[in-house]
């Protein structure tokens, strides 16, 4: 590969991670120049930007048709900029929502934050746009390993460090095993290019090797799983969220959850999409099962466990475990309709997530405490913030008029739009759901029945805008859903997804 | 104006709720007077839509439809989408419940005098349960159904939960999780009949539905599918209605929620239920009704019973009220059961008749509480000697409660036990026992609490004027549809006449 | 004059919401709002009868409602025997406010008194003037409600609570049984027209065990309505109602619209056989249990109360013997007499303020209009030759043992002489003898009091000579112009029957006679010689203390069963099921032990055991 | 193509993979913890270079494959030093097991 072919791709295909890694370097280099005790505020107002500038960035490239460059390892498709942009929001919200975080620990450390954000962000960038096992588990990686270090921000906080170390063994064994399941896939095709690996999965005389296929799918699978703390790899989740500062748990639970589900695509429906199984049936189709029981199971025990927490981010962190067994259901449906219908989930997700965390952002820094107590009263007190929390936690718990709602409705009808239809799956989503109301009305009875003995919370600007933006997401996507839908239907093309580019496209007029 | 008449209708209370947000929250008189005139609003929008409607007319009226959420669906035999529209309408049944939704509002709006804290917030919620309430009658696909089932589930757990009696936390997560798990089954059941048929407009499903089954079977819906579809959705509505032994949620709410909500509650939200099996479970799966119409009848002989029985020896008014609100329910079943014209007309007579009686009743124990801090009957006597007109209402609504020709109660029990006799004669028969117990308890709880020795009140003063006029208003609705039935009856013949057409062909 | 008749239920009912409006005036001049309209009804009473009697009748009927293809009407209509009624109720209704007007004389409620008798007397002829079952059954239910609120006037009383409950209650349950006969009928007939019904049965398009089982049911709804047996017990509790009310619904109106339903519906009686024969056998029983009871009471007004369960059993007994026309004499002739005997009664208790007949005694001097009235009404109901009760009880007689009921026939012939028994027993307690209370300040009632007992005095006297085989049988030629086809003509039984019945009261007026106020026999030596049966009739055949035991409170312990299945096995599956999730959710949380490297072997172990199903499942190692 | 040789080098890979995953899920000591997740990489490692080589289609990839997995392994090792130093400086210990003041 010489210097031509390199100048060969088109480039521009990268400009948004190009623009983050560009402002994630300047970021470094600026903290590194700073006076230690002068604030790193302008430094968030710069990772903004430069988040908002790859937004926009992506926008101008709507309209382009799907392309690829270094051989068809990294793509930009539909599904990569429709899901890069909800990293790049996710994100975009975190920074604003850290934006007041006060804990001196962090203050020490805020530029770090920053770019480690963007470095993280750049990882799950990557992942949304390859299409090679290399380049994917690269992505994976270096998406991890910022976020390993975000989470012991807290240099001094004991829990903060404990949840780093926690996060770092667990997905140290997580990489390990995904890596394992990688190398049969790999190995059974000889190829780490995700289309032809399918392709090879497709025209091999695997049949022998039926079982190496089954077992690399659910080592793969279960590893990748991990991400988005599903059954059986989430128990990291709860001591991880609690323990770590709350920008960097909602970043967790939202930015690095959609990189999760992002990899998790790429890599089953692609790789395995006309894999046979056992007995030559397809593997998607046979395992189904298999992934049935881990949502399920992910989703009870999410919602169930959650109901006896007493600290508010631990309980978001099961809750949010639980939401990820709900965006499971339409791997296990395979249905026509799963990449919007994971991509609407997650928009409303990140907003109704990202928003409840602000709130909780905003009580656990002023009262010092983490125990939902800190709700107690909200509405008399603050009126402007119980309200809008109050949206969030319906959309979870999903009722209508929220996104949360249209996002459940969505799974269901894949669920239960099929030949087979999985009444058993939906009923256990919906049981759960159940379960789930408890404890977050339980949030919603302690801010609005009980009496306050706090005081007014102060809402910063940056944080009031969050709020709002994401309550009126909520409740815009909630009401007018095919904003949403038309913008996915109307830019993205699903077919693109499974479009393998044959032919190398050397242009040198980039 | 006609085009949109019904949006406006349903998303008329809102217009109190944009009032009551530029209203200072400590101003007690100004957000009780917007909170009765709000009410109002629908309720003026609701007689606009009268005169608009044709009463004799067939099927659908002052429908509304617009493409609302697509899903567009790739498959390999080309391109499905499942578009998801807006699409309100009413026929003659809904028409009614909409009316005695806005009426027994104002009314709740005005009993909800007795309130004592957060006017304001009460009031915006009680405004979204009114649209709720509305939406839901005024739906005419599943999807928009659903919204509105869920719209009124919210306000009414804070509604209890912040402004009922003492457990009222309890009742509130008892209301909102067996709703819950209603609405779950009704979810559930709606998106699997979305899937199957592409649509979720209730005439084009019944459409779909009654197709002969060698049509059917290519869109993958079997027999089974139907039946299970009905037995869903039934459950679902089961636990709205409540159909014993899905009713300790609904006594508890009774029991706890502040007595305007109550009204609400017993009056309306109830009433879905039964709305929801006439329209979704007789409406959309007749044959497969008509298989389960024994059982169905069964349930609401029991039902009838259980109520009545319980109702019997229990100490509390509210509770004597709540299990007597189970036992009426039991009456719709029968109704339904009966699959003719006149258990139909009777259970519809009954889910309106009940609406006005429990709101009165509720209402007059509210007003009891108010008295006497308590609704205990061993608290209250002889309360005729300083309270007549109070005693003289309260009595006249346990009458119609137990069906007294010349009120509500006895056309629709009347018709409901009409209907049975003609297909399920023993059912019926032993039904009619209900109706000796209805007596019984309910003349021991009315004659507990105003005949007899007189105990001592806190505050014994008759019924206020203000208090008089959703009393008198409602007896006075009570009275006519016993008097002149044809009115209501007129009204709803060609939406029962279509449903009956389903069961009987 | 005939198409006016659908006001005459109208003006009571005027009376009753304007005396509603005005039920804070203190004046007593309120009455005359419900005497005037009553009046009125009376008035045009007369006149619909007068047109009646010339052979007219009348039936206007319009659309109620509509079910399906059929319609429910409502309307009026006008026939010899409702005609009759009409003017009895409304006679005796414009009496009883007359009456009433003095008795209730410093009541607190007084309008509101009068607004009760106003609905009741609207609900007695909606009831009377109805054309179809299901018009009737409503009105039937309003006397009900009448009745129940009158009786529960004094509602401050424990007892007269207890009683209209009581009254309404075991009323329903007859109701009930007239309800399901009426939606029978209807699902049979298609209408619930009388005429159509009777077309129907006599066009045989009614199974024979179908009509039986009509008939019984609504036989039910009469059982209730007129204190037959086994549902009698609510009408002696019902005298804790104002006299002027017993003396209206609870003798003269109400409680012979059981009566007057078994007539009405008679054709469909008259074609099942084993449906009259239980209206016999039911009336006849009632008829001497209740006047066995009736001998031993206390209570002045309950020894009536048992007196009408015992005469209408009579009626009954008459209906079923298919002595349609004796059955109805009699209940107009007992509408006069008893109404008489109650008022008479309520004027004593106005004088003496007490209803025990011990406290009582020698009131005939003080009360020199109310004595020979009591006197009057006591012959009559005696069965004393000339008087009114004589000739419609001689009827009765002669039907039943024409219909070949001989057993009924000296059952009834008992009935007779016990009657006469307690009757006199109870006028020679209370008139004659020496004063055994306290009777200072008793004096006649006033004229307006007086008034209407003389003029009932009058007609108990007279109303015999409606139908007598020596002036004339006017009623039954009067009453041929109905529905009903009368089979048996005229009872002309034996001519011994008279005889034997003259001779049964005159034996139990001797009796009474002799032990009450000659004292030569005394009372007590029944009592002695047999305690137990006369301690069992005194306790009213302990019926009450029987439904008490088995019906009220079975009913109460399956409610209690309820609440406790409603508590422990509803709630407690849903327990069990938040206890469920609970614990799962403890099993959850114990898990979470912080232990990062426990974390990992359950994900090492989940995945191992889905690799595992894999393997046993999927096939690879078959 | 020769199996017996592929499946002892599968095999070996799995059996260094299990005693890492062993290692990993029982010692008590931190750092042997994180070698021990080392230890599960380089099992990986061994799988992709023997599959570069007797894999249906032999090629660089494998080895290019796992020169990324090294330098990624080397990264994370950095970082759960780190972390374990951090760690170390706040509570004095190195023990997996007593790192647990979160759960429930």
């Amino acid at each position: 590969m010489d210097l031509d072919t390199l100048l060969s791709f088109r480039w521009s295909v990268m400009l948004p991670e190009f623009i983050i890694l560009g402002v994630a370097t300047l970021l470094s280099v600026i903290d590194l120049f700073m006076k230690k005790e002068s604030s790193r505020k302008p430094l968030a107002w710069l990772a903004g930007a430069g988040i908002l500038a790859a937004l926009i960035a992506i926008f101008m490239q709507l309209d382009i048709e799907v392309t690829s460059i270094l051989y068809d390892t990294y793509r930009l498709d539909s599904f990569s900029k429709a899901f890069k942009i909800l990293l790049l929001l996710g994100t975009l919200l975190v920074i604003v929502l850290s934006s007041n975080y006060k804990k001196e620990d962090l203050e020490e450390n805020r530029g770090e934050f920053y770019y480690l954000l963007l470095a993280a962000l750049l990882g799950a960038m990557m992942m949304a746009s390859s299409a090679d096992l290399i380049t994917l588990f690269v992505g994976l990686e270096l998406l991890s390993l910022s976020s390993y270090v975000m989470a012991g921000l807290e240099r001094r906080n004991k829990r903060s460090n404990e949840s780093a170390f926690k996060y770092i063994v667990s997905g140290g064994i997580a990489t390990a095993i995904t890596l394992f399941g990688m190398s049969y896939i790999f190995g059974l095709t000889g190829e780490t290019n995700l289309f032809k690996i399918a392709e090879n999965m497709g025209n091999l005389e695997l049949l022998e090797h039926s079982f190496l296929i089954v077992f690399a799918f659910i080592i793969t699978f279960a590893g990748l799983t991990f991400k988005i703390a599903a059954a059986p790899l989430h128990m990291w989740a709860p001591d991880v969220y609690e323990g770590a500062p709350v920008p960097v748990t909602a970043f967790l639970s939202v930015v690095s959850k959609t990189a999760g589900f992002v990899i998790l695509l790429r890599v089953i429906i692609i790789c395995f999409i006309a894999a046979p199984g056992i007995d030559k049936e397809p593997i998607l189709l046979q395992v189904q099962p298999y992934v049935m029981v881990l949502a399920a199971a992910t989703m009870i025990i999410g919602n169930v466990t959650a109901l006896r927490q007493r600290n508010i981010k631990r309980m978001f962190a099961y809750s949010s475990i639980a939401q990820a067994g709900y965006i499971l259901v339409p791997f296990v449906s395979n249905s026509s309709l799963i990449f919007e219908l994971i991509w609407f989930y997650l928009l409303a997700y990140l907003f109704m997530n990202i928003g409840a965390f602000t709130v909780i952002q905003l009580l656990t820094s002023q009262e010092g405490s983490n125990d939902i107590g800190v709700f107690r009263g909200l509405f008399r007190r603050s009126p402007w913030l119980a309200v809008p929390m109050t949206f969030f936690i319906l959309s979870l718990a999903g009722i209508p008029i929220t996104a949360g709602f249209i996002g459940k409705f969505g799974i269901f009808m894949g669920a239960l739009g099929l030949e087979q239809p999985q009444y058993w799956l939906a009923s256990v989503m919906m049981a759960t759901t159940l379960v789930s109301y408890v404890y977050y009305f339980n949030i919603i009875a302690i801010m609005f029945f009980r009496d306050s003995d706090g005081t007014k919370v102060s809402i910063p600007g940056g944080m009031a805008a969050v709020l709002a933006f994401c309550a009126a997401s909520v409740l815009i996507l909630g009401v007018m859903p095919d904003l949403a839908l038309d913008f996915f239907y109307g830019n993205f093309d699903v077919n693109e997804f499974f479009m393998q580019i044959e032919t190398e496209v050397h242009t040198h007029d980039h | 104006m006609n085009t949109w008449l019904l949006s406006i209708l349903i998303l008329s209370p809102l217009l109190g709720v944009l009032v009551l947000l530029f209203t200072p929250s400590q101003d007690e008189k100004s957000i009780k007077w917007i909170g009765i005139l709000g009410t109002l609003f629908p309720l003026g929008t609701a007689l606009v839509t009268l005169s608009a409607f044709n009463k004799s007319g067939e099927g659908l009226q002052l429908a509304e439809k617009f493409q609302w959420v697509s899903y567009e669906v790739f498959q390999s035999n080309g391109d499905v989408s499942y578009p998801i529209f807006y699409e309100v309408g009413v026929n003659g049944l809904s028409m009614v419940l909409i009316l005695l939704t806005t009426v027994v509002s104002v009314l709740a709006a005005i009993a909800s005098y007795s309130i004592k804290k957060d006017w304001k917030s009460y009031f915006i919620l009680f405004f979204l349960l009114e649209m709720g309430m509305i939406g839901v009658f005024a739906s005419q696909n599943l999807f928009l159904f659903f919204i509105f089932f869920e719209i009124t589930l919210i306000p009414m757990f804070f509604l209890i939960g912040r402004w009922g009696y003492l457990e009222k936390e309890k009742a509130a997560y008892s209301f909102l999780i067996y709703n819950g798990v209603g609405s779950a089954i009704l979810l559930i059941a709606f998106v699997a009949m979305f899937m199957k048929t592409g649509t979720m407009n209730f005439e084009q499903l019944a459409y779909t539905f009654s197709l002969p089954q060698s049509e059917l079977s290519d869109m993958n819906i079997t027999k089974d599918f139907k039946m299970g579809m009905l037995i869903a959705l039934l459950l679902a509505f089961a636990v709205k209605l409540p159909v014993a032994p899905l009713h300790s949620w609904m006594v508890k709410v009774h029991v706890q929620a502040p007595p305007p909500i109550v009204m609400l509650h017993s009056g309306i939200l109830l009433k879905i239920g039964a709305y929801g099996l006439i329209v979704f479970g007789a409406g959309l799966f007749p044959d497969q009704f008509e298989s389960l119409a024994f059982i169905i009848g069964l349930f609401g002989l029991i039902n009838l019973l259980y109520g009545a029985f319980l109702a019997l020896t229990q100490r509390d008014m509210k509770r004597v009220l709540a299990y007597s609100s189970v036992s009426h329910m039991g009456i719709v079943l029968i109704g339904l059961a009966a699959l003719n014209e006149a258990g139909m007309t009777g259970a519809v007579f009954q889910v309106v008749s009940h609406g006005l009686i429990s709101a009165l009743l509720f209402f007059l124990v509210g007003v009891l509480y108010e008295r006497g801090g308590s609704s205990q009957l061993k608290d209250f006597g002889g309360v005729a000697k300083r309270m007549p007109i109070f005693a003289g209402v309260l009595l006249a609504g346990g009458l119609a409660s137990l069906g007294l020709p010349g009120m509500s109660g006895f056309i629709s029990e009347f018709m409901a036990f009409l209907g049975l006799f003609e297909t399920m004669p023993v059912l019926a028969a032993i039904g009619t026992l209900g109706l000796i117990l209805t007596a019984v308890y309910v003349l021991r709880a009315v004659l507990a609490i105003t005949f007899g020795t007189e105990k001592e009140l806190s505050n014994a003063h008759d019924l206020s004027s203000t208090e008089r006029i959703p009393a008198f208003i409602l007896l006075a609705a009570i009275l006519f549809i016993g008097i002149y039935p044809a009115w209501l009856s007129d009204m709803l013949r060609p939406t029962l006449d279509s449903i009956l057409l389903g069961l009987g062909g | 004059m005939l198409q006016n008749s659908w006001l005459i239920p109208l003006f009571p009912l005027l009376s009753f919401v304007l005396l509603l409006i005005f039920r804070k005036s203190k004046s007593e001049g309120t009455a005359w709002i419900g005497v005037l309209l009553t009046g009125l009804s009376l008035i045009l009473s007369i006149g619909v009868w007068i047109s009646v009697w010339q052979g007219d009748g009348i039936k206007v009927e319009g659309t109620w409602f509509e079910i399906g293809e059929r319609a429910i009407t409502m309307g009026y209509e006008v026939n010899p025997l409702n005609a009759l009624m009409l003017v009895i109720v409304s006679l005796v209704s414009f009496l009883v406010h007359l009456y009433s007007k003095g008795y209730m004389h410093g009541d607190d409620r007084f309008p509101v008194f009068f607004a009760y008798l106003g609905l009741f007397s609207f609900a007695m002829l909606g009831l009377v003037l109805s054309p179809n079952l299901l018009q009737l059954y409503m009105f039937w239910e309003l006397v009900g409600l009448g009745s129940f609120l009158l009786i529960g006037f004094y509602y401050f009383k424990p007892e007269a609570k207890a009683a209209a409950k009581k009254a309404f209650v075991m009323t329903r349950i007859g109701d009930v049984g007239l309800f399901i006969g009426m939606i029978l009928l209807f699902w049979q007939v298609g209408s619930f027209e009388y005429d159509e019904i009777f077309a129907s049965v006599r066009n045989g398009d009614i199974s024979s065990g179908m009509l039986t089982l009509t008939a019984l049911c609504i036989f039910v709804g009469a059982i209730g309505k007129s204190g037959q047996l086994p549902l009698h017990t609510w009408l002696p509790d019902a005298m804790e109602g104002p006299t002027p009310v017993s003396a209206l619904i609870h003798a003269a109106t109400m409680v012979a619209a059981g009566v007057y339903l078994v007539a009405a519906m008679y054709p469909l009686f008259q074609a099942s056989e084993t449906a009259l024969t239980v209206v016999a056998v039911v009336g006849g029983v009632t008829a001497i249990f209740a006047a066995s009871i009736g001998l031993m009471q206390k209570d002045i007004k309950r020894v009536l109360a048992y007196s009408t369960v015992s005469q209408l059993g009579y009626m009954m007994l008459a209906l079923g013997a298919s002595g349609y026309v004796a059955g109805i004499f009699h209940l107009t002739t007992h509408a006069f007499f008893k109404a008489l005997l109650f008022l008479a009664a309520g004027s004593v208790i106005h004088a003496v303020h007490t209803q025990n007949i011990d406290e009582m005694g020698g009131l005939w001097k003080k009360l020199r209009l109310t004595g020979p009235l009591f006197l009057i009404g006591a012959l009559a109901i005696s069965g004393v030759p000339l008087l009114s009760g004589f000739f419609s009880k001689d009827e009765i007689l002669a039907s039943t043992y024409a219909d070949g009921r001989y057993g009924l026939f000296w059952l009834a012939v008992v009935a007779a002489f016990m009657t006469a028994f307690y009757m006199f027993r109870l006028f020679f307690l209370v008139f004659t003898g020496k004063p055994r209370g306290d009777q200072r300040g008793v004096h006649e009632s006033p004229s307006v009091m007086t008034l209407p007992m003389i003029v009932l005095g009058v007609l108990a006297i007279v109303a015999g000579y409606l139908n007598t085989t020596w002036f004339g049988t006017f009623l039954s030629d009067y009453l041929a112009g109905g529905p009903v086809e009368l089979a048996h003509g005229d009872h002309h039984g034996p001519g011994w029957i008279p005889i034997v019945a003259t001779a049964a009261s005159l034996l139990g007026i001797g009796l009474a006679y002799l032990i009450y106020q000659k004292g030569t026999l005394s009372g007590d030596w029944v009592t002695r010689s047999l305690p137990g049966l006369s301690n069992v009739i005194y306790n009213k055949w302990y019926v009450d203390e029987g439904y008490d035991a088995t019906f009220v409170k079975g009913t109460k312990g399956l409610s209690k069963l309820g609440v406790l299945f409603d508590k422990y096995i509803v709630d407690g599956l849903v327990a069990a099921v938040v206890s469920g999730v609970q614990g799962l959710s403890k099993v959850g949380s114990r898990l979470q032990n912080g232990q990062v490297q426990t974390y990992g072997t359950f994900a090492i172990f989940g995945i191992v055991i889905l690799l595992l199903i894999v393997a046993l499942t999927g096939g690879y190692f078959t | 193509m020769s199996s017996v040789p592929l499946a002892a080098y599968l095999m070996l890979a799995l059996i260094l993979f299990c005693i890492g995953l062993f290692g990993a899920l029982t010692k008590r000591n931190a750092v042997i913890v994180l070698i021990s997740i080392e230890l599960m990489l380089n099992a990986v490692n061994i799988n992709l270079v023997a599959f570069a080589k007797y894999s249906i289609n032999p090629g660089l990839t494998g080895q290019i494959f796992s020169l990324f997995t090294i330098t990624v392994a080397a990264a994370e090792a950095a970082v759960g030093l780190a972390i374990l130093i951090a760690l170390y400086r706040n509570r004095q210990t190195v023990n997996v097991d007593e790192m647990d003041t979160m759960k429930r």
